[in-house]
């Protein structure tokens, strides 16, 4: 041990270099987030609450009823009953989602053929009754106003 | 099954399949390679002796067990489970399959006096799929709760529904 | 009459400064360990966060105390007490003024009890603290209790040495062992403090406090990360709260008796302060020692059980007795 | 002081590298006597230990503070994935990997997809394979920064855990802009990447490489040099790298007792082939050794990532493959082949051949293998996933004989264990 390394060991040189780092870090900026008071912004591609998307001038639901969702989910949280509507073509009777199974994967988003449900970035999801996490058809079409703007670029 | 296609294998591996050829020959029930991958099936009394000589072998050097565990064929009808043991060469950076074939209620001698890593592996197969082990230090369940019934990986196990288990009231106060 | 009626004001002043300084560096420990790393600490009960300490004790008064079914009840609950009013009986030999000071029309000595032994009865009341704790992890019958009653009971014997022996050389100093007595001794400007003429002294001191006090990185009867919480593992609500609480009352007594010995106690650091009252001078000698120890707790690791050992008694014990050894040897040349 | 950086990988002590014969005499030494004949004191270290990692739990016998014994048990988070894998479609067993170790997910997702495209016997596109790398060095990244402020906390400096989470949350900021979650990625597909990069993913990726390498740097200065960490860290819970290869104790372990194995150099996949990088060995086979280890290997992530960033080439992030990929979204927005491709991969799930393959990769606490069974229906027949965890967590026992007390969450913490990822 040479005399630098002595005279570092009785000065306790390394360990009030160590407190110049937490003592620096007490006088910077802090990073937290308020929570409640202020709120993150996700960025776009963040999965959240799922909305189901319908057209915005005839009002009508974009999903046909293929079913694609429901089977590519892999905790089996979407429900689907579709029966033959009126013009011919598959109607939509169900759409059910149960949020305390889903995993929030996004694979139902991503094999979607006609856009229809999205993953908005909607992440406050707690609630205190446990109904709040069956999304109905109509529960979902309501969430679309969370939707992201930028939908079609995700 | 694939047959053995020796040509797609790396020149290491095919020395690993020459030289335990040689030392075994008519012991290895069967050798395939898919994916470049040697796998070689070997009967349960040889087990020990194959895995032995591919740790202790000087050329081979399989000086780990990467992983150990069961499988189970309900269509197989006289041997339904197999147990595979994935060995690594760490200096050679080879790799070797070496799986047996087992009855129901057979059991396989243990090979946690060649790697103790397998005692984990083991027990976990145990749990699984009912394979024992014979001469293992501590057969017990390990993932599960130790008064589990059934062996959840079998293929006739239910995915879902109340089986096997139960909450336990019996422990209370013992704890 | 007069001084009866003083010495219980004093007493009493004393008291509840202390009681209240202790709540306050609750939340100041909370915020300060917040800032440095890098987040706000409490902020939400009071502005900046000042009453979280009165909101705290509102939560732990309104918990369940819990007390197991397999513990010595008289001795578990007595135990938290017993780790600080000890303690805190040693702030009455701690000098925060001159002696027969003028106060509006009355005189009376700035300390509560002004006699020979201060430093005797400080170390007798810190050997006393141990008993809460060592009492505390004994009666709750837990494994982990257990072994941090063990670990402290070794650690504070190995330590109150070292420590008694840096404390030797001031009174050697100072020729005396009333505190009043060694403030006096310092007087004059910040360089005539004996922690320059101690400064080996001091720094066992220090060392010694900070492992008498449990901190970290000496704190190995509480560890955390080893003994679940040492020896108040199977403390609950208010009585886990005093021991929370007992371990700020001590910190402030330490630091009042290190600012008393080595930072000259009342006096300011330089001679034509000291128009400011003493008290205010020794509160800010007391907070400046309690930052040092704030500062090192978070900023380091902790030692293990073997290496403290080795610390008390292979490094700063020869280290005191050498550093006494030679400040006797100055003192009588 | 600047502190010692992977550029000065230090010559003078490739001299001083100690032999196993040392190293086993080093062990022996650093270790207490453990007296069978005494009367012992058996404690429940977790799962509701306060800083057992996880739920692991372990009964110790102790001497004292000395550990005579040790059983260690696992299973508190047991979620069946393997037997759930078998009902699943190959593409629906991704979100499933991801829970396996949800500090480092994207390094199961890719050890899975590596795995099942050897079995299919495709390969990703270009971009795709510099996507995964990047993606799983950005893993490793955070997970290590986990790991060390966990570390560190174990050893008692609580204030290194928040300063550690600060940049851990930046890396989980940039995994949000990559692929929408902060901890299950599900980033990875059988034949690529789910998404491309976002818009202005590479600029502010740069930003943070630029500042880790000055944050690490100032991590070292808190701990690296401090005389109670080394005192705690050195000689301890020394693994040499026999008892590795014994107990299947891999990754930065294996490393710090002096086996240059990196299966990114020894089995390349993805990107890494074409990327230059080394990885970092130590010799003394101690929890330092361990802790020096991950500290350059953060650095070198801090490379490959620019590496990946500025090589990055263009075109698709999925294999054109109808037979086992799901399309983009975008293109089944737009073609009805990718459609028809979409529809038959989600009803029928893809078309795989029959046979078995073992895949493992390098994730930032050790070799995560994959062993796919396939009987050629679109569901894994069997898939065990042999994780590095689980091997760690047994290990416990010899690594923990003769060592004191305060090091027992120390030495368990060095070797970096999920229990998620454990108990499977």
């Amino acid at each position: 041990m040479g005399l630098k390394d002595a005279i570092k060991k009785v000065t306790f040189f390394e360990i009030l270099q160590g407190m110049t780092v937490t003592g620096k870090y007490a006088a910077t900026k802090k990073v937290t987030i308020q929570y409640p008071k202020e709120k993150g912004e996700p960025f776009p591609r963040f999965r959240g609450l799922h909305a189901l998307i319908s057209n915005p001038e005839t009002g009508e639901l974009n999903c046909d009823a293929c079913h694609l969702c429901e089977t590519v989910c892999p905790s089996g949280c979407i429900t689907i009953d579709s029966s033959e509507g009126p013009d011919g073509n598959k109607q939509l009777d169900r759409f059910d989602l149960d949020l305390a199974r889903c995993i929030f994967c996004g694979f139902c988003e991503e094999v979607c053929p006609r856009a229809a449900i999205v993953l908005t970035p909607v992440y406050e999801l707690a609630t205190f009754d446990k109904n709040d996490f069956y999304l109905t058809k109509e529960k979902l079409l309501a969430n679309q106003v969370n939707a992201h703007k930028e939908l079609k670029k995700r | 099954m694939v047959q053995a296609n020796l040509d797609e294998l790396s020149a290491a591996l095919k020395t690993v399949q020459k030289e335990l050829t040689s030392k075994f020959g008519k012991k290895l029930l069967e050798t395939s390679t898919f994916r470049g991958e040697l796998t070689l099936v070997v009967a349960p009394e040889d087990w020990i002796a194959v895995l032995t000589y591919c740790r202790d072998s000087e050329t081979l050097g399989f000086d780990r067990l990467d992983c150990l565990f069961g499988n189970h064929y309900p269509e197989r009808a006289d041997q339904p489970f197999e147990v595979v043991a994935n060995l690594t060469s760490i200096p050679n950076t080879t790799r070797v399959r070496i799986k047996t074939r087992l009855a129901d209620g057979e059991s396989l001698p243990t090979a946690t006096g060649l790697w103790p890593s397998a005692g984990f592996d083991e027990r976990e197969t145990w749990e699984m799929f009912g394979v024992v082990f014979d001469g293992h230090p501590n057969l017990q369940r390990l993932l599960l709760i130790s008064d589990f019934q059934g062996f959840p990986l079998r293929k006739d196990f239910p995915l879902e529904g109340l089986v096997g288990g139960r909450i336990r009231t019996d422990l209370k106060g013992k704890l | 009459m007069t001084q009866l009626i003083f010495l219980v004001i004093k007493g009493c002043i004393v008291f509840f400064f202390c009681v209240g300084l202790a709540a306050m560096l609750i939340w100041g420990e909370r915020k300060f360990a917040g800032f440095m790393q890098s987040r706000l600490g409490p902020n939400y009960a009071g502005p900046g966060g000042v009453l979280q300490t009165f909101g705290d004790l509102a939560k732990l008064l309104r918990k369940e105390d819990i007390t197991p079914d397999w513990v010595d009840k008289p001795v578990y609950k007595m135990a938290p007490y017993l780790l600080w009013i000890p303690a805190a009986l040693s702030m009455s030999v701690i000098p925060f003024g001159p002696l027969d000071a003028q106060i509006l029309s009355w005189r009376t000595d700035l300390v509560i009890a002004n006699f020979d032994a201060g430093v005797v009865l400080f170390l007798a009341m810190g050997s006393m603290a141990i008993y809460g704790i060592v009492l505390a992890g004994w009666s709750s019958n837990s494994r982990w209790s257990l072994l941090g009653a063990i670990r402290s009971g070794a650690q504070m014997i190995s330590y109150e040495l070292p420590m008694g022996f840096a404390i030797v050389g001031v009174m050697i100093l100072a020729g005396s062992m009333n505190l009043v007595e060694i403030v006096d001794k310092q007087a004059g400007n910040f360089w005539n403090w004996f922690w320059l003429p101690q400064l080996v002294g001091f720094v066992i001191f220090f060392i010694a406090s900070i492992a008498e006090l449990n901190r970290t990185p000496f704190d190995l009867p509480e560890a955390e990360q080893e003994l679940v919480a040492g020896f108040m593992t199977e403390y609950s609500g208010m009585r886990w709260g005093i021991f929370m609480f007992s371990e700020y009352v001590n910190m402030i007594v330490m630091s009042a008796i290190m600012a008393t010995f080595f930072f000259g106690g009342w006096r300011a650091p330089f001679e034509a302060w000291n128009v400011v009252p003493g008290f205010v001078w020794l509160i800010l000698k007391i907070m400046f020692c309690i930052f040092l120890y704030m500062w090192i707790r978070w900023t380091i690791p902790r030692y293990r059980y073997n290496q403290l050992m080795d610390l008390g008694w292979k490094v700063l014990m020869p280290l005191a007795l050498v550093n006494l050894a030679v400040t006797a040897l100055v003192v009588v040349i | 002081m600047s502190a010692p950086s992977q550029d000065q990988a230090p010559p003078a002590a490739t001299t001083l590298r100690p032999t196993l014969e040392e190293l086993r005499e080093r062990k022996a030494r650093s270790r207490q006597p453990v007296h069978g004949d005494r009367e012992v004191l058996t404690v429940s270290m977790g799962p509701h230990h306060p800083s057992m990692h996880g739920v692991f739990r372990a009964e110790v016998d102790f001497d004292g503070e000395v550990i005579v014994a040790t059983r260690p048990e696992i299973g508190n988070l047991h979620r069946g994935v393997e037997k759930l894998a078998e009902s699943l479609t190959y593409h629906q067993v991704i979100p499933l990997t991801d829970r396996l170790h949800y500090v480092a997910s994207f390094a199961q997702n890719h050890g899975y997809c590596e795995a099942v495209e050897k079995l299919i016997g495709m390969e990703a596109p270009p971009r795709a394979r510099f996507i995964r790398t990047m993606a799983h060095e950005m893993t490793r990244i955070s997970n290590h920064l986990l790991w060390l402020g966990i570390h560190i906390m174990d050893f008692g400096a609580i204030t290194f855990q928040q300063i550690c989470f600060r940049e851990r949350e930046y890396m989980m900021d940039m995994f949000e802009m990559l692929c929408g979650a902060r901890l299950t990625h599900s980033y990875c597909r059988i034949g690529g990447v789910a998404k491309d990069l976002p818009d202005g993913f590479a600029e502010r990726m740069y930003g943070a490489l630029d500042f880790l390498p000055t944050r690490i740097s100032e991590y070292e200065r808190l701990i690296d040099k401090n005389r109670i960490f080394l005192g705690r860290a050195k000689d301890v819970g020394i693994f040499t790298s026999e008892d590795c290869a014994a107990w299947r104790v891999t990754g930065p372990a294996l490393r710090a007792a002096g086996v240059a194995r990196d299966l990114r150099k020894d089995e390349p996949y993805a990107a890494y082939p074409e990327i230059d990088f080394e990885s970092a060995v130590e010799y003394e086979a101690d929890v330092y050794a361990r802790y020096r280890v991950r500290m350059r290997e953060m650095r070198e992530s801090v490379k490959i990532i620019r590496q990946c960033l500025e090589n990055m080439p263009e075109g698709p992030v999925l294999a054109k493959d109808a037979a086992h990929v799901i399309p983009e979204k975008k293109d089944v927005m737009r073609s009805s082949a990718a459609m028809i491709q979409d529809f038959m991969q989600v009803f029928q799930g893809p078309q795989v051949p029959a046979g078995e393959v073992y895949r493992a990769v390098e994730t930032p606490h050790g070799e995560l293998g994959f062993h796919v069974v396939s009987d050629g229906s679109p569901k894994p027949q069997r898939l065990h996933i042999a994780t590095p965890c689980f091997f760690h967590c047994q290990a416990t026992t010899p690594m923990w004989e003769g060592e004191m007390l305060a090091d027992v969450v120390g030495i368990f913490g060095s070797v970096d264990v999920c229990l998620g990822s454990c108990d499977r």
